[in-house]
């Protein structure tokens, strides 16, 4: 029963916050709505006692990418508009997609088949920990799609290196080396023979 | 734990992986001039995982990996393809890249991971294979897309390209998520004897069918799910248009083949009105868009588009001989259009795209032999003989007109029509028009010279020897 | 004897060709040389197998040259069947073309075509020798279109003249109507008979009497009929029966030789040929003889009254001839298909005679052709004269001229006739010697008599060739050299002499043999035959006909009009205006056919053309379609707005349709 | 009770809010990331909640990858945020439209 | 059969290495290219000569035949032979190639090499679809073909040849999409692309109808049939006179030879129902398109409308038999009619040919087709004008022309059948010879037209050497065509006896 209301709150929490990050005004506001969203999920997941990925959600979401977004957000900071201009205009619109898109799954979840039978979750033993099942799934059966995953981390640090590191040009580097090697008397100095300019020249170089 | 899975058939994947890290370690050493030593490098590395490949093949499918992992013929063979493509579009990158400063390391890092993905992709026999290696094949895409950091057409395409993709594995992943519920597995061959058991249609199945579908349809940019399609193809630096414009198409074509065939097989009657409706507005959308368009490669977006209705006639055919049809369109078709990329690399010069196509202007009397190569790509396009694409259209049409679906046949031919107008008016442009008063000598690498020519002739050779091609797939696909 | 055969017919084409295509490297002398020989050696052995006919007793040869083309039991040949009526038109046609080759050398003498002119007549000769030896209707077809060729190439000689290329353009179309009927009653005839060979089919004429043809609906025809009114209207357009005659008057445009050689001698007698060659088809068939008289009536009397009212001497010529030829097709169509030949013999010479003659009068006056500018030659040149006159008398069929032996025959044959539309017939051909008398004496009066209406000359300055206007002449008219009045004083004597020599045998007695076929119950020649007491009685009853006295009448009021009081012919044409315009305007059957045919198909082309060509079927269908299709690519593009959002929408939409009719299903 | 339906239910809810959020939203770019992350997170409760009720780890092996990827994502996703603000000073959705028709 | 030499593939492959070789000369020594062209063409017709002289004029069935896997998963064969129907349109192909490249020989100035090449290899394709007896090797030629004919027209034709080559190539890829539809869908039930075997194989009447329809309009389009023509007209006043010649004299014979090689054998019971469709059609051809020439002021449309005129002669001439034979039951009249619109096939080669050729001599001279802009031609040229009087007669089929052999026989052979089929084909007697001659007219006669026309050259040898040939053709056809009939004569009775079997 408490579990109900639990989840009762916590699905509540999880469809409200995920609406404001689409309704708010400001992006920073649905930012911190998406973190709320993720939050409640992680109880609901809690709930369906998935432990280390109710932490992990929590852990790298809410703590390392939303701060990312956060950050990128504020960086960027081009919150000069409204985020709602318009929104009234197409939120008919929207809300008959999402009811058309909710309503074929609904459809699907009512009709309750899914083609195989589920019985209540058995219930765990003791001594039953999450994260070393998971673990052990995931070092042994699931060997080879971990180490694509971490392709896949070493692609995304390689592409947003790619894409965000610059050069920029005219920066002023000190290399020593180069100034080492440098002979003074035929690199640094050269005597140039100049003629003497006249006014004109100087104002348009 | 008690035994080891077999590595011998992820060699090749292995390896690629490593060369990729060992190329992205060395180029950073590298000075700019010395770039030429990554562009080596990696061919060699896709020539030597094509060695591996050749020498790891065997006749019986292996799976490894707690069956994630299947290497079989027909993956094979597609991944040779994808090497060759990968080469050739090394070799044609690597003149435009360098006129443009975009001559980086990066590129080939990332195109070799890319292709890693695509081969995990062709070989992926479990959901979660399949869902990584996309993801790590369309990673590698969007960066790829972005990789002209000046360029504000070539973010936005990467913008937009993102977005949508995203939004498409989203989809994906829930149709998976729901098989999964549905099946209880996430092993395609499980849930092929899973779908065959039960009798009666799930409606849930149905439900993760569509999810599926659509993600499906978008890598394979089928209309509706075409919509980022041209404007990445429009964005995208050259080669790079033609690493993501094609060839992910070959791995594509091998995940629809596991999904849909091995694993969806007991729905193959929905899916197949599904592709139809799809198969027939791709056509429809691809041959009449492309007609108005004044950029090649935005015209060669649409093209492709079509193309893909194509593909799909022979895969929703549903027959062996429709796969192998599908299957030997699509490696043909990435060949020819490996080919009109490859033109539209050698005229560009620095400060000059030529991906107009008024920049085509004339080329027959700047250089009449790769206007005939043109020629023989436009020709092979539009499906006239005795040009490739004749045969692979023949091949589809044959399929599909064998589950008597002679209708469709018609609508496609039709639609053929339509599209070789768009075709004509390239040749049009090359044969009957002068050229522009400033156009500049042709000047390009050597050997990509012979390389465009061997790919324009190889869509004219293949076109009147197409045997051997046809024996192949018919070899490779046995389902 | 083939090769003999070979022999006529090839000698003119081994001219035409020598001479038509060495034209640049030959001497002009060599040109009329060769053809004059070619066709004289015609000539000579036309006649000899007439000869071997008519006295050496020999029969009819039937001899195949070669297959033109064979499919299973059809076999298409050239061969040649000589019996007595074609050797007869064999010598006819070869005599004549050899007087007018003869007569050439002096007409055409300083013409620059003079080499071309050469080889076209000797190509007429062979084509015209082509269609009369023929033995089947293939060749004879073939015949018939080349020598409309030649007629074509002719008329057009002088082809910077515009109404000269005109004319032979018209001239060649109006045939091809009535080739039009032709081949299609060769077609018939090869469907209901199996063959094209003379022999064959007239041997079939039992089988194909029965048979009929259901040509509309309900509306059963019997196939001889349907067969021989479309060969004659073959031979309308190729004889000049109305209402296909409108080319002849036009083709004379061409020279003058040409008119007599072929619209007057030979070609266009190529179809009451034709009917008579065929007359065991035409047998068959009371209904279309009866159309064969009344058409040939109809010409007969009605072009012979637009003759009287021309002023252009080779046009009154030409409708008498027109009118000559109804006179044939009235015989043919009374069964006296004798009569019609015979009457198509005599004609040749005495109307050869008069165009000719008419030629040589052009020439004295400068290739000027008005009558109204002429008058009082008598005197500067009595060989044309006197000549010109025994062919008009022959014309108007005045006792004792070859023209009146055949002609009253026809008359009275027609007057014999039972057939449906006889009296009609009758009451036209009899009306129709008053015309000819008429006409004929106009022209001569006009010509030859009277005052000298032109003007001669006599500035030497004046360029011999300079264009001088009509009636003025640069010196005085003069007779003709040799070789234009020698013809014509043989064509002269024969137009005297032929019908004494010929009508006992040709008419009453079994000249023509098995060649031409007359039912048994068309007995319109034994009935004259019983009449007949050879050509002295005849000339003598004949002041007993009404015809001479027509004659005559015609010949006085033409003496009156013309000589007596030329000012009342205008008088009478004002009093009388409607008929005057009428009869001026030829019955209005050019205006008619420019509207309907010229026009009319033009406008009909354009229609097709712009309309269903160019709106329909390219502007709706072809472009249209094209249009549509980028009409569509242009609405289709504007899809692709480049907002994300929208890109999103399309694909959710996709999703949403999707999942709908997976689960709807 | 909670049933593998509610969470199937509050995920089909999420998914749909995903969607809509994608073409409702038409000023900011990362906005569009964020939705991205609602539909992921649709996905994920899916899989955790057959995995429960289906007593099967697979599942819940899958979101890890999934969460993985995620951030992967995420980052380049982000780094293309700032490349497009870089060349074009705005990340206005509305503004992203010079590749059209 | 005795092994021989390979004559057939040396027809279809000589032209086309030759033309690729002409290429190359281009590029290196392009002085040859002239006589190098002509060399191969020359040395292709020759070889073709043995194909009628060696040609067994007593069996329908192929000879010189040539077979060769070619692609074993679709069971198609490399395989070449003719018969009576199709050896006289090689060797008629070959002549024209050799006229083509003659009379090309000084007027093509801009890229000259590329202009011999494509002739070159379209012969080799033309060749090779008359020769070909797998139904998959013919569609590929018969598509490949479009190729050069789409450059020739592009490159070298007149001011609206954009549209005019756009036009052609849709119009007539269009046609034969469907056919290949119909080939892949006959293939399925023959198991293979054997033409033979598509004859032989038993096809219900839906199959059948539709199968003939597709074929109808590839073949219609080609031929071309009203109202699927009007891209000849565009096509012929914008290509060059070469093209224009092999486009009117072997292009549209194809469309002709796929409705005997095809439509009747394979489809004859669609082929006896649907007859009236195809009479209609060509009649309506004849008197539609014979009305819509007499207003033409442009040379080559006119004769362009005056080709799709005739060619409905000959599709008359192949479906009338039919008719024939259900009125009379005469074969030898059916056999007329198709061995009648064969012979008006060869015919209208020469003819359009020719009459293509002098149009193109007076295009050289004055660079306009405009019947206006001419007039008094003959004064200046007469040597010229002797020839184009000579093929404007044998346009209006003149006896002793070759036009008049097949006129003459389609409509005595319609007679058999019906007196109003007959009617409405006699009607080109007028019609025809009242635009021809209208054309010859305005631009031959009359007095001097301008002073452009009074600079006019005549013909120089070049010309004269291709229109003399053609003339000698022309006449010798007209005067004695028993030669071709003998040849045709075994292979059309085999083929009407396919055309009245039922094959339901």
């Amino acid at each position: 029963m408490i579990q109900q209301i639990v989840f009762i709150i916590l699905a509540a929490l999880t469809i409200g916050s995920a609406l404001g990050v689409i309704v708010v005004r400001h992006t920073v506001y649905a930012a911190l709505f998406l973190v709320l969203t993720f939050v409640a999920s992680a109880g609901l997941w809690l709930l369906l006692e998935a432990e280390f990925l109710a932490l992990v959600l929590v852990l790298v979401y809410v703590g390392a990418v939303m701060v990312l977004f956060l950050f990128i957000v504020m960086m960027l900071d081009t919150d000069t508009q409204s985020l709602r201009q318009g929104l009234v205009r197409y939120a008919p619109l929207g809300v008959v997609v999402a009811l058309i898109v909710f309503a074929e799954i609904g459809y699907v979840v009512y009709s309750r088949e899914m083609g195989v039978s589920f019985g209540t979750p058995l219930p765990r033993a003791g001594d039953f920990s999450n994260t070393r099942e998971l673990g052990q799934a995931i070092y042994t059966a699931y060997g080879f799609p971990f180490e694509i995953a971490g392709v896949i981390l070493l692609v995304g640090i390689v592409a947003a290196i790619m894409l965000t590191l610059r050069r920029r040009q005219g920066v002023r580097h000190q290399n020593i080396a180069k100034q080492v090697r440098v002979n003074a008397k035929r690199g640094r100095l050269r005597i140039v023979h100049m003629p003497s300019e006249s006014r004109t020249g100087e104002k348009n170089p | 734990m008690d035994n080891l899975p077999s590595f011998a058939p992820i060699i090749p994947e292995i390896f690629v992986a490593g060369m990729a890290c060992f190329i992205l370690v060395v180029d950073v050493f590298l000075p700019d001039t010395w770039r030429d030593v990554t562009h080596w490098l990696s061919i060699a590395t896709v020539a030597a995982t094509a060695w591996l490949t050749f020498t790891m093949s065997e006749n019986a499918p292996l799976l490894t990996f707690h069956d994630m992992f299947v290497n079989d013929q027909m993956g094979n063979v597609l991944k040779l393809f994808v090497y060759l493509m990968v080469v050739v579009t090394f070799v044609y990158a690597r003149g435009y890249l360098r006129d443009r400063s975009l001559f980086k390391g990066e590129f080939y890092v990332l195109g070799l991971f890319g292709m890693l993905g695509m081969m995990v992709i062709i070989s992926a026999h479990n959901f979660i294979t399949i869902y990584l290696s996309l993801e790590l094949l369309a990673l590698c895409l969007f960066a790829m897309v972005a990789m002209d950091r000046d360029s504000p057409v070539g973010s936005e395409a990467a913008m937009k390209y993102f977005v949508l993709g995203a939004i498409a594995s989203g989809t994906l992943l829930y149709g998976f998520s729901l098989l999964y519920g549905a099946s209880g597995t996430l092993d395609l061959t499980t849930l092929g004897m899973h779908i065959a058991e039960s009798s009666l249609l799930n409606i849930g199945i149905m439900l993760s069918l569509g999810f599926v579908i659509v993600g499906l349809c978008f890598e394979l940019e089928a209309v509706p799910f075409h919509m980022w399609l041209p404007d990445v193809y429009e964005g995208a630096t050259t080669p790079v248009t033609l690493y993501v414009g094609t060839l992910p198409k070959i791995a594509i074509f091998a995940l629809f083949i596991r999904l849909l065939v091995e694993g969806l097989g007991g729905l193959k009657l929905e899916w197949h009105l599904i592709l139809t409706v799809l198969s027939v507005l791709s056509m429809a959308v691809g041959s009449i868009v492309a007609l108005m368009q004044t950029n090649l490669k935005r015209m060669l977006a649409y093209s492709n588009i079509s193309h893909v209705g194509f593909i799909l006639l022979g895969i929703l055919a549903g027959t062996t001989e429709g796969y192998r049809a599908a299957m030997f369109y699509v490696i043909t078709y990435v060949i020819m259009a490996a080919a009109a990329f490859g033109m539209i690399m050698l005229l560009a010069r620095k400060g000059f795209e030529a991906d107009r196509l008024e920049d085509f202007r004339g080329l027959n009397d700047r250089s009449p032999w790769f206007a005939w190569m043109m020629m023989f790509v436009m020709f092979g396009m539009a499906g006239v003989p005795p040009f490739v694409g004749f045969f692979a259209k023949l091949y589809v049409l044959r399929a599909v007109i064998d589950v008597h679906m002679v209708w469709i046949a018609v609508v496609a031919v039709i639609f053929a029509v339509i599209s070789a107008w768009y075709y004509l008016k390239v040749i049009k442009l090359m044969y009957f028009d002068k050229p522009p008063e400033d156009a500049k000598p042709i000047s390009c690498p050597l050997e990509m010279r012979w390389l465009l020519s061997a790919n324009g002739i190889a869509v004219l050779a293949l076109g009147i020897l197409p045997g051997p091609l046809m024996a192949l797939c018919a070899h490779v696909i046995t389902f | 004897m083939p090769i003999l055969l070979v022999a006529i017919v090839l000698a003119p084409l081994a001219a035409a060709v020598i001479v038509g295509c060495g034209m640049r490297f030959i001497p002009r002398w060599s040109a009329h040389l060769l053809t004059v020989l070619a066709v004289a050696l015609s000539t000579a052995l036309s006649a000899y197998v007439l000869w071997q006919m008519l006295f050496a007793g020999m029969g009819s040869i039937n001899i195949n040259l070669y297959d033109w083309g064979v499919i299973g039991n059809i076999h298409f040949e050239v061969g040649f069947l000589i019996d007595r009526l074609s050797a007869l038109m064999m010598t006819v046609v070869s005599f004549v073309s050899l007087m007018v080759h003869i007569y050439t050398i002096g007409y055409m003498a300083e013409d620059p075509g003079y080499k071309r002119f050469f080889s076209y007549i000797s190509l007429f000769t062979f084509s015209m020798l082509m269609l009369v030896m023929a033995n089947n209707f293939l060749q004879l077809f073939i015949g018939w279109e080349l020598v409309g060729l030649v007629s074509y190439l002719l008329i057009g000689f002088w082809y910077t003249r515009p109404t000269a290329i005109r004319a032979g353009l018209k001239a060649f179309i109006v045939n091809r109507v009535g080739d039009f009927g032709f081949i299609l009653g060769i077609a018939l005839v090869l469907t209901y008979s199996g063959s094209l060979d003379y022999s064959q089919v007239f041997a079939n004429t039992a089988a194909l009497a029965g048979q009929h043809i259901e040509l509309f609906s309900g509306l059963a025809w019997s196939v001889p009929t349907v067969i021989c009114i479309l060969l004659f209207v073959g031979a309308m357009g190729k004889s000049a029966q109305v209402p296909l005659h409108v080319w002849l008057p036009d083709s004379m445009e061409g020279p003058t030789p040409i008119s007599a050689l072929i619209h007057a001698a030979t070609m266009v007698t190529a179809g009451i040929f034709m009917v008579a060659r065929l007359s065991p088809l035409f047998e068959l068939s009371d209904t279309a003889l009866s159309v064969v008289m009344i058409v040939g009536a109809i010409t007969a009397f009605f072009l012979g009254l637009v003759g009287i009212v021309q002023n252009d001497i080779k046009r009154v010529i030409a409708y008498s001839t027109i009118s000559q030829l109804g006179y044939m097709a009235a015989a043919l169509g009374a069964s006296a298909y004798a009569a019609g030949i015979f009457h198509l013999m005599t004609h040749a010479f005495f109307k050869a005679l008069l165009f000719l003659g008419a030629g040589s009068v052009i020439m004295a006056m400068h290739h000027d052709q008005d009558m109204r500018n002429m008058g009082g030659l008598r005197k500067y040149m009595p060989i044309t004269y006197y000549t010109f006159l025994a062919g008009s008398l022959a014309l108007i069929a005045f006792p004792g001229f070859a023209g009146f032996f055949s002609k009253d025959t026809i008359i009275d044959a027609v007057h014999e006739s039972q057939r449906t539309g006889a009296t009609f017939a009758y009451w036209c051909v009899l009306l129709g010697a008053f015309v000819t008398g008429l006409y004929t004496f106009r022209c001569v009066f006009m010509t030859f008599h009277g005052k000298e209406r032109f003007v001669v000359e006599h500035d030497p300055s004046h360029d011999v060739h300079a264009e001088l206007p009509p009636g003025h002449l640069p010196h005085a008219p003069k007779e003709s050299p040799w070789v234009v009045t020698v013809p014509l004083t043989l064509l002269g004597i024969a137009s005297v002499v032929v019908g004494w020599l010929t009508i006992k045998p040709l008419l009453y007695g079994n000249f023509f043999g098995s060649s031409i076929y007359v039912a048994s119950q068309h007995h319109v020649m034994q009935t004259l035959a019983a009449e007949f007491h050879g050509a002295g009685a005849m000339v003598a009853a004949s002041v007993t006909t009404p015809t001479l006295w027509l004659a005559i009448a015609g010949l006085v009021v033409a003496w009156v009009f013309y000589i007596y009081k030329p000012a009342w012919p205008a008088v009478l044409a004002k009093a009388f205006n409607p008929v005057y315009q009428l009869l001026l305007h030829k019955f209005y059957f050019d205006e008619v056919y420019a509207l309907f045919a010229e026009a009319g198909s033009r406008a009909l082309g354009r229609i097709f053309w712009i309309g269903g060509d160019g709106w329909i079927i390219d502007g709706v269908f072809v472009d249209g379609s094209a249009k549509a299709v980028g009409w569509f690519s242009r609405v289709l593009r504007r899809s692709q707005t480049g907002y994300l959002y929208h890109y999103a929408f399309v694909m959710i939409i996709g999703l949403c349709v999707l999942l709908g009719w997976l689960l709807l299903r | 009770m909670i049933t593998l339906f509610d969470f199937l239910a509050l995920s089909g809810a999420l998914f749909a809010i995903g969607l809509a959020g994608i073409f409702l939203n038409r000023k900011n770019v990362i906005l569009l990331l964020m939705c991205v992350e609602l539909l992921l997170l649709a996905a994920n409760f899916n899989f955790i909640a057959f995995s429960r009720y289906l007593n099967d780890i697979s599942g819940q092996v899958f979101v890890f990858f999934i969460l993985t990827v995620a951030a992967a994502e995420a980052s380049i996703g982000l780094a293309i945020v700032v490349v497009l603000f870089r060349n074009r000073s705005s990340i206005n959705v509305d503004d992203i439209d010079s590749l059209k028709h | 059969m005795p092994v021989h030499f390979p004559i057939l593939s040396t027809m279809l492959w000589l032209p086309i290495i030759g033309g690729c070789v002409v290429l190359l000369a281009g590029r290196v020594w392009p002085a040859s290219v002239r006589w190098l062209s002509l060399f191969f063409a020359v040395v292709v017709f020759a070889m073709s000569i043995p194909l009628w002289t060696e040609f067994n004029t007593q069996t329908a069935a192929m000879q010189f035949v040539e077979q060769a896997n070619w692609i074993g998963a679709f069971n198609v064969h490399y395989s070449l032979g003719v018969d009576g129907i199709s050896m006289p349109l090689i060797l008629l192909t070959n002549f024209m190639t050799v006229l083509v490249v003659i009379a090309g020989w000084e007027v093509i100035h801009y890229k000259l090499a590329q202009y011999m090449a494509s002739f070159l290899i379209m012969a080799g394709l033309m060749n090779g679809v008359f020769a070909a007896m797998d139904a998959l090797l013919f569609y590929v030629l018969w598509e490949g073909m479009l190729i050069p004919m789409f450059i020739i027209i592009g490159i070298w034709g007149g001011p609206r040849r954009i549209y005019a080559t756009l036009k052609f190539f849709l119009y007539t890829f269009f046609g034969s999409v469907l056919m290949l539809v119909a080939i892949i869908y006959l293939y399925l039930q023959a198991g293979s692309f054997s033409i033979a075997a598509f004859q032989q194989m038993p096809l219900g009447m839906l199959p059948q109808v539709l199968i003939f329809i597709a074929f109808l309009v590839a073949f219609g389009v080609k031929v071309p049939m009203w109202p699927v023509h009007t891209w000849l007209p565009a096509a012929h006043v914008e290509a060059p006179t070469g093209g224009s010649v092999i486009l009117a004299a072997i292009l549209l014979k194809m469309g002709t030879y796929g409705f005997l090689r095809f439509s009747l054998p394979i489809a004859p019971n669609a082929s006896h129902a649907l007859m009236w469709l195809m009479i209609g059609l060509s009649l309506v051809a004849i008197i539609y398109i014979g009305f819509v020439g007499i207003v033409q002021t442009d040379m080559k449309k006119l004769v362009a409308y005056s080709s799709v005129a005739h060619m409905g002669f000959c599709t008359l001439g192949f479906f009338i038999i039919f008719l024939i034979l259900a009125r009379t039951a005469n074969q030898d009249a059916a056999a007329m009619g198709m061995e009648g619109g064969m012979v008006q096939v060869v015919s209208h080669g020469f003819i359009s040919g020719a009459m293509f050729l002098c149009v193109g001599v007076l295009y050289d001279r004055l660079h306009t087709r405009e019947i206006k802009a001419y007039g008094g031609v003959i004064n200046l040229m007469p040597a010229f004008a002797f020839f184009f009087v000579l093929f404007a007669m044998a346009n209006v089929a003149l006896p002793g022309t070759s036009g008049f052999v097949g006129e003459w026989m389609v409509i005595l052979a319609a007679m058999h059948a019906n007196f109003w089929i007959a009617f409405g084909a006699a009607f080109t007697l007028f019609l025809a010879a009242a635009f021809t001659l209208w054309l010859i007219k305005r631009v031959l006669f009359g007095p001097i037209g301008n002073e452009h026309v009074a600079a006019m050259q005549d013909l120089n040898p070049r010309e004269f050497v291709v229109l003399g040939a053609l003339a000698v053709a022309v006449i010798w056809l007209g005067v004695y065509p028993e030669p071709l009939l003998h040849v045709m004569h075994a292979s059309v009775t085999n083929l009407i006896q396919q055309a009245t079997v039922s094959k339901l």
